[in-house]
């Protein structure tokens, strides 16, 4: 408890990341909420289309081009892009860190062929990649965030890899392999605690990234037409974008406004992780 | 025309908003000479070498270079281009053009009939994709003389779907460059050299291309343009944004959505036309695999059908720009059964239907799950309209949203489908391009846009035999109404909405002659006024 | 007395683009149980791969490392492991030695983890009592390295060391990185240890007065080769080598050999990817003559304990026969002179 | 310590050029990478769902067997796929990439058209942002925790956080309709016959919003980077050494910590240069430029295998050179900071 309390303290000292601690919970109430406040399809039709906002109480934020409500799929938009960024970035923190950590561990010629591997995954354009998995595996939410995922773990690797790099030939590692530990268990328990602060924060950009990726896929039509999240509707919604802005522009706010809440985040959590930055 | 994105672009002269503004009852004005019409396309052509090719962009942009012998009027009946007269045998398997004198293609050489045969026989037939089914029945042609061109029929063709074929896609093109090796792959073909008004000047790929005017044509003051430019916008918020800054004067083929459109038309200097794209404008419809046992029951299809608020798609996918659909050939054909019923939307029937057909809710309120293909910007909307609609009745709908390619590999392929909305696009003719669709021949694995639903009736078939040969007029008229019956009464695919393509132009552009397929007119007495 | 530790003719070379740089080449010595052995000589040297050759965190390009009879330079990662509690090390810099995540008291614990010695409620008693025997208070286990000092640390790094109670540990310039207070109180800490458990070590150190405190034999390397290994009273006696001459020069503690005055070391450590031929150290020797450029030079065993690899080792064993050797020109005064000999 | 000083002895040893060897070194490496890319992008290409043909002769709904058959023959797609793989290797040694059939033209003549307005884009829009990212994230450093500080890291999280055919739709309607005062897309006016000077400035206006529209994000991006590197050092020894020393704080920002913050700069700009291509594929399609983006996302719907593969191989062989490039120059940074 202690230790969190701690944290919590030096966290709270960035304003800005209060802030966007606050969207973040805001966005993930919206998220826990929807089905509870708002039973049933949120993609029903439940009134005339292009209705403006703030024009009706019955629907607070306008209607759509076929005349659902903007509101409620804004709730249920945010179960699914948190669900995407959150997804995305952990399998990207996943196949990262694992590749990074055995390439940053045993270098040689294992390291070489993975840095390799990882070159050349960062040489295929993202959009290819994407298009073949979405194409493989229709257009929806796995394909969507294995997709993101494929195309943003390089970065995590290469990152966790330096990291490695760094502590694998410190003192306190080769005490570790003097006292016969075995591998598994120096990267896991050993390296990995003090690789977490950077992966930590980069997976967290990571899952901001991964919200405007879904909203880039869905306007090329690569999203998930079953589920509405918030870049399906702002994809859509972009053909009505001259005459009725608040289709697409309502729910491109709310992925501005969560995009900057977990960056915000983010930011935060690298000031109170980030041991130099303690003693200010 | 072919394509889908045109097909999707295209609509009817039903104008149903007051505010659409019609170009037709121009008053006559005395054209004047010059300018440079700029007119956006939507994407980069495969080609600009028209005669082997059959997309809408293709013969957009190559008609104004390579002629047709005839073309297709506003009242449906023909007009001599390269032609001056043309008949037919009475059983209709021969066709007789004879050319008119002193055409010229762009080199200098006289146009003659061993071209024209050429062009149809050799680059249409076999280059053109479409052309093998075109001209499948065409396998000959006599040459008496260097004016006239006799075509040989294996099989009796009407004259309309015959001349609207040759209208649409039958571009001519000079033998002495053309007749080599490989053409697909002959850099000859990025050179085109044809008869008409205007001359290929540049290609700038993804950006624009140049045609500037033919001097030589063979009307002395035509064209009056001194130049087209074909500009290529892919985005239609960008082509909206292009005519809104007077970048562009002319767009064919629904060149913005139809909720910019409406923006644009309250523009003091744009116009919108209805009627230029008459001739190739379709339906929208379902088609429905019949493979599936659920779907397999008429009454399940009539209850999908009875689900849906047709209204509804034409006011909230198409600014009101469109109509219900009563069955597969447009209500403003002459082609038309008029005695087909309204498709009415009614829930509580659609519902009994589908008790009665043995398929009760379930516990978690579906009957059954069907997967719904739709591929398009607006067939993708339509797609999820259906979806809440048949919701209604129990149905769960399920939306898979591939590629051009792969949706079609999906439903005329795999026949992995349930429900696929497709665009039925009459083409001049419903016998080119609708009755495949109901043809229990037409049954063909990897034959895109056929009969994918596996729908078969003798019925159907011998109206449809007959309708392809009847040579008299009012012997097919018969035909083609009955298979509007059986179709109606079957409903293998389910008629969503007919919906109305416009061409939106800069008011000081002046069309000169229209037609039912202006955007593949040679354009040469268009004109713009100063 | 068998030795604990035998190493013969130790190599350890890393592929460098243009050729091997040649760290180890040609090491070998033998530690007795028990026994401190100090291993002397410049940044460079090669003295800290002996080390960690030995505990076998690199794999020797050749020869053996024979602990307790078993020759443990072929085995795998695997085979090893079990081998391992018998050798253990202790770093030189107290901040990285230690994990910076982890409690005192959860570093100390792992080696009995590692080897599942005791149950977890008695291994708290275990942690409390290295801490004790290293001179800390059982308080200690719950802090972070962060918040110890420089000394408490190493000594945290020696209880880490002592917990799979090792037959021999690696002091990898244990105390060159502690302020000299503490340096004592360290040394003292060691050699305490040594006498209570029997521990051997293996010193490595470039610091002179601190080897010779602690060592019971001095080994003095040059350029990855031992040059001249011995008791320690012998080599502070008698240093043969020049370059134990001239590191004992260099050293400010200790006084100037009699008679001498003192000869600074002159240029850089030449490359060891390409060391020079003949005797190493010839490039920098001031006695080096035509044959020390040409020969490496054979082991001179110039008492029982005493090995010298010089040529001119029996000469300049004998203090007072270097101004004869200079006249006879065995010796010459620099090699500035040399090189225009040459 | 052994490690350090070997470094050293190497260091010391080297007597070719360091360029030469950075460069032979890379290229040792990228070779095995580019081999491996020939292949996997060969079949990952073959691993999209839906038949090259079909795509091709998707706009004749007719097409019958037959002509399907004839087409790929023409396309040589009915040989067995090793004998595919074969001749294409064999092509490409021979820097062939073979005929576009969706382009009718060969597939180096289409690529190449393409390339240039993306190049172009791409080093305007990330050059001004690379400038602009470095001078705000030296200002912030310079003025950190003040409201100069915040005001640039909020400003550019708002930037980085908005899609971008969003921030391109706003500045069209602003600029193009309603102030006229740019074009609203595509590459140049069209048949202004306009040449030298008056030539480049009409593609320059066009230019402009769409760089702007790519280079807001960059911008954003840049910026945090260069402002993180720089809080990262401010706490370093020698930058306290450096203030010790009595040096102006202009010149310990410009002078000693920038270099140190641009490596990672660098490396994120070569480390991105793959997913640039898919960037832009937005951009080029809000302002209907004509780029090479676009022409991948197309190629792949039509299944264009030999435009995809050209492409592909293009990019890795694009991101093998900047990645040369940007170790070229971190090591030339390198190299500075050592003689400092």
């Amino acid at each position: 408890m202690e230790p969190l309390l701690q944290f919590w303290r030096r966290y709270r000292q960035n304003r800005g990341a209060v802030f966007g601690l606050a969207i973040v919970l805001t966005a993930s109430a919206m998220a826990l909420l929807a089905p509870w406040l708002f039973p049933g399809d949120p993609r029903r039709i439940a009134g005339a289309p292009y209705i403006a906002p703030f024009v009706t109480w019955q629907f607070p934020l306008g209607t759509d081009q076929l005349g659902r409500d903007i509101f409620v799929q804004l709730f249920y938009g945010a179960r699914v892009s948190l669900l995407v960024g959150i997804a995305a970035s952990l399998v990207t923190a996943l196949i990262g860190c694992t590749i990074g950590a055995l390439a940053g561990f045993y270098g040689g010629r294992l390291g070489a062929l993975l840095m390799r591997g990882t070159e050349m995954f960062q040489t295929i354009p993202d959009i290819m990649l994407a298009l073949v998995l979405v194409t493989i595996l229709q257009a929806s939410l796995l394909s969507v965030i294995i997709s993101i995922a494929i195309v943003s773990w390089t970065t995590v690797a290469r990152v966790t890899r330096a990291e490695f790099l760094k502590f694998r030939s410190q003192d306190f590692v080769l005490a570790c392999v003097v006292m016969g530990m075995p591998s598994w268990r120096i990267i896991v328990s050993q390296i990995f605690p003090n690789v977490l602060p950077p992966i930590v924060v980069m997976t967290s950009i990571i899952a901001a990234g991964a919200i405007l990726a879904e909203s880039s896929l869905s306007f090329l039509g690569l999203g998930d037409p079953n589920s509405v999240s918030w870049g399906m509707m702002t994809g859509a919604g972009r053909s009505v974008f001259r005459n009725a802005w608040y289709v697409s522009g309502i729910p491109g706010l709310a992925i501005l406004m969560a995009v900057l809440g977990i960056n915000l985040v983010s930011d935060g959590l690298n000031d109170a992780l980030n041991p130099r930055r303690r003693e200010r | 025309m072919i394509s889908r994105r045109t097909v999707l672009a295209m609509g009817g002269g039903l104008s149903l908003l007051p505010w659409v503004g019609r170009l037709v009852a121009q008053e006559a004005k005395q054209p004047s000479s010059g300018g440079v019409l700029r007119v956006a396309v939507y994407d980069d052509p495969r080609s600009i070498f028209s005669p082997i090719e059959t997309g809408d962009l293709e013969l957009t942009i190559g008609s104004k270079i390579f002629e047709t012998l005839l073309r297709l009027k506003a009242d449906n009946s023909f007009e001599g281009v390269l032609a001056e007269s043309w008949k037919y045998s009475p059983d209709g398997t021969q066709y007789e053009f004879r050319l008119r004198d002193g055409i010229h293609f762009h080199d200098g050489k006289p146009l003659t009939s061993e071209d024209v045969a050429f062009s149809i026989l050799q680059l249409g037939k076999k280059y053109n994709a479409f052309g093998s089914t075109l001209f499948a029945n065409v396998t000959s042609a006599d040459l008496p003389d260097a004016k006239t061109v006799v075509f040989k029929l294996t099989k009796p063709m009407p004259p309309f779907p015959f001349l609207g074929m040759l209208a649409a896609f039958g571009p001519i093109a000079p033998k002495h460059l053309y007749d080599v090796a490989d053409i697909l792959k002959n850099p000859q073909i990025n050179k085109p050299v044809g008869s008409g008004p205007f001359r290929f000047k540049e290609w700038n790929r993804s950006s624009s291309i140049v045609l500037d005017r033919n001097p030589d044509f063979r009307e002395k003051a035509q064209p009056y343009l001194d130049q087209i430019v074909f500009r290529i916008i892919t985005d239609p918020g960008a082509r909206a944004a292009a005519f809104e800054a007077d970048e562009i004067d002319a767009g064919v083929n629904s060149p913005v959505s139809k909720a910019d459109l409406k923006r644009i038309s309250e523009l003091p200097f744009i116009a919108v036309d209805a009627t230029g794209n008459k001739a190739t404008e379709g339906v929208n419809a379902l088609e429905v695999n019949l493979r599936r046992k659920e779907l397999s029951d008429v009454r399940v299809r009539r209850a999908i059908s009875m689900a849906i608020d047709r209204a509804f798609i034409c006011n909230a996918v198409y600014s009101g720009m469109a109509a219900p659909a009563r069955g597969p050939i447009r209500s403003d054909s002459f082609l038309f059964e008029p005695a087909l019923p309204e498709l009415a939307l009614n829930v509580e029937e659609a519902n009994k239907l589908l008790d009665e057909a043995g398929y009760p809710k379930g516990a978690d309120g579906w009957r059954f799950t069907l997967n719904i293909d739709p591929n398009g910007d607006d067939l993708n909307v339509i797609g999820e309209y259906i979806k809440q609609a048949i919701a209604n009745i129990g149905i769960n709908g399920n939306i898979i949203v591939s590629d051009y390619a792969t949706h079609n590999a999906r439903i005329y392929t795999d026949y992995d489908f349930d429900l696929s909305i497709q665009v039925i696009s009459t083409l001049v003719d419903p016998q080119i391009s609708v009755f495949d669709y109901y043809w229990s021949k037409a049954i063909s694995k990897g034959r895109w846009q056929t009969n994918a639903t596996d729908y078969r009736n003798e019925e159907m078939d011998k109206a449809i035999d007959v309708a392809e040969s009847a040579i008299d007029a009012d012997q097919r008229l018969a035909a083609v109404r009955q298979i509007q019956t059986i179709a109606a009464r079957d409903l293998p695919l389910i008629p969503l909405v007919e919906y109305e393509s416009h061409n939106v132009f800069n008011k000081r552009v002046q069309l000169g002659s229209t037609g039912p397929v202006w955007p593949l007119q040679n354009w040469a007495d268009a004109w713009l006024e100063k | 007395m068998t030795p604990l530790l035998s190493v013969e003719d130790l190599h350890k070379h890393f592929p460098d683009r243009v050729g091997a740089l040649r760290a180890v080449d040609g090491v070998s010595f033998q530690i007795k149980p028990g026994e401190t052995l100090g291993l002397v000589g410049e940044s460079g040297c090669g003295k800290s791969t002996v080390g960690r050759t030995i505990l076998r965190l690199y794999k020797p390009t050749s020869g053996r490392i024979v602990l307790e009879g078993r020759d443990i330079a072929p085995l795998q990662e695997s085979a090893l492991r079990p081998l391992r509690r018998d050798v253990q090390m202790v770093f030189q810099d107290p901040f990285s030695s230690l994990n910076p995540r982890s409690r005192i008291g959860r570093i100390l614990e792992e080696p009995f983890v590692v080897w599942g010695e005791g149950r977890a409620r008695d291994r708290r008693d275990q942690v409390v009592a290295l801490l004790e025997r290293v001179g800390l208070g059982a308080e200690a286990a719950d802090r972070y390295p962060h918040e110890l000092s420089g000394g408490q640390r190493q000594r945290v790094g020696i209880a880490r060391a002592l917990a799979l109670k090792p037959k021999l540990i690696v002091c990898d310039e244990a105390v060159s990185a502690l302020d000299v207070s503490v340096r004592a109180q360290i040394i003292n800490l060691l050699v305490d240890l040594q006498r209570t458990l029997g521990i051997a070590y293996l010193f490595i150190s470039h610091d002179l007065a601190v080897v010779e405190h602690v060592s019971n034999r001095v080994a003095v390397m040059y350029l990855g080769r031992i040059v001249e290994i011995a008791s320690a009273d012998q080599l502070w006696s008698n240093p043969i080598h020049p370059y134990t001459r001239a590191l004992f020069d260099a050293s400010p503690k200790l006084p100037a050999a009699a008679g001498q005055k003192r000869a600074v070391l002159e240029g850089d450590l030449p490359s060891a990817i390409d060391p020079p031929s003949g005797c190493r150290f010839h490039t920098r020797c001031r006695f080096a003559t035509d044959v020390c450029r040409r020969v490496e030079p054979i082991v001179w065993q110039a008492a029982p304990g005493h090995s010298v690899a010089c040529h001119h080792a029996e000469a300049l064993s004998m203090a007072e026969a270097i101004p004869t050797a200079q006249q006879n020109g065995i010796l010459k005064g620099s090699r500035h002179d040399n090189a225009s000999a040459l | 310590m052994d490690a350090s000083s070997s470094q050293a002895v190497r260091v010391r040893r080297k007597t070719t050029p360091w360029a030469f060897q950075v460069a032979v070194n890379r290229l040792k490496q990228a070779i095995p990478t580019i081999a491996c890319v020939l292949v996997v992008n060969f079949f990952l290409v073959r691993l999209i769902p839906g038949d090259p043909v079909d795509a091709f002769v998707a706009k004749a709904q007719g097409a019958d067997q037959a002509f399907k058959d004839h087409i790929r023959h023409e396309m040589g797609l009915d040989e067995p796929i090793w004998v595919q793989f074969g001749i294409y290797l064999s092509k490409v040694a021979h820097l062939d990439f073979g005929w576009s059939f969706q382009n009718s033209a060969p597939v180096l003549d289409v690529i190449l058209l393409r390339l240039w307005p993306t190049v172009l884009l791409l080093v305007f829009s990330i050059g001004v942002s690379l400038l602009g990212g470095v001078f705000l994230g030296v200002t912030a450093a310079r003025y950190s925790q003040t409201w100069k500080d915040r005001t640039i890291a909020f400003m550019s999280m708002v930037l980085y956080a908005m899609p971008a055919f969003w921030i391109g739709l706003s500045l069209i309607v602003v600029f193009s309709v309603k102030l006229r005062l740019l074009p609203v897309g595509g590459f140049d006016t069209v048949g202004s016959g306009k040449t030298g000077i008056a030539y480049a400035l009409d593609v320059g206006r066009h230019m402009t919003l769409p760089a702007l529209t790519l280079g807001l994000f960059y911008l954003a991006v840049y910026t945090r980077l260069v402002r993180a590197s720089m809080f990262e050092l401010l706490d370093s020894d020698f930058v306290r050494t450096a203030r010790a020393k009595g040096l102006s704080e202009r010149t310990v920002l410009w002078r000693h910590m920038l270099p140190h913050a641009l490596l990672p700069l660098l490396t994120l700009v070569g480390v991105q240069l793959g997913s640039l291509l898919s960037g832009v594929i937005v951009i080029e399609t809000v302002f209907s430029w004509p780029g090479l983006g676009r022409l991948t996302f197309q190629a792949a719907l039509q299944r264009d295998y030999n435009v995809l593969l050209a492409i592909l191989l293009m990019s890795t062989v694009l991101v093998v050179c900047a990645n040369l490039i940007v170790d070229l120059l971190s090591a030339w940074i390198d190299r500075r900071m050592d003689v400092n």
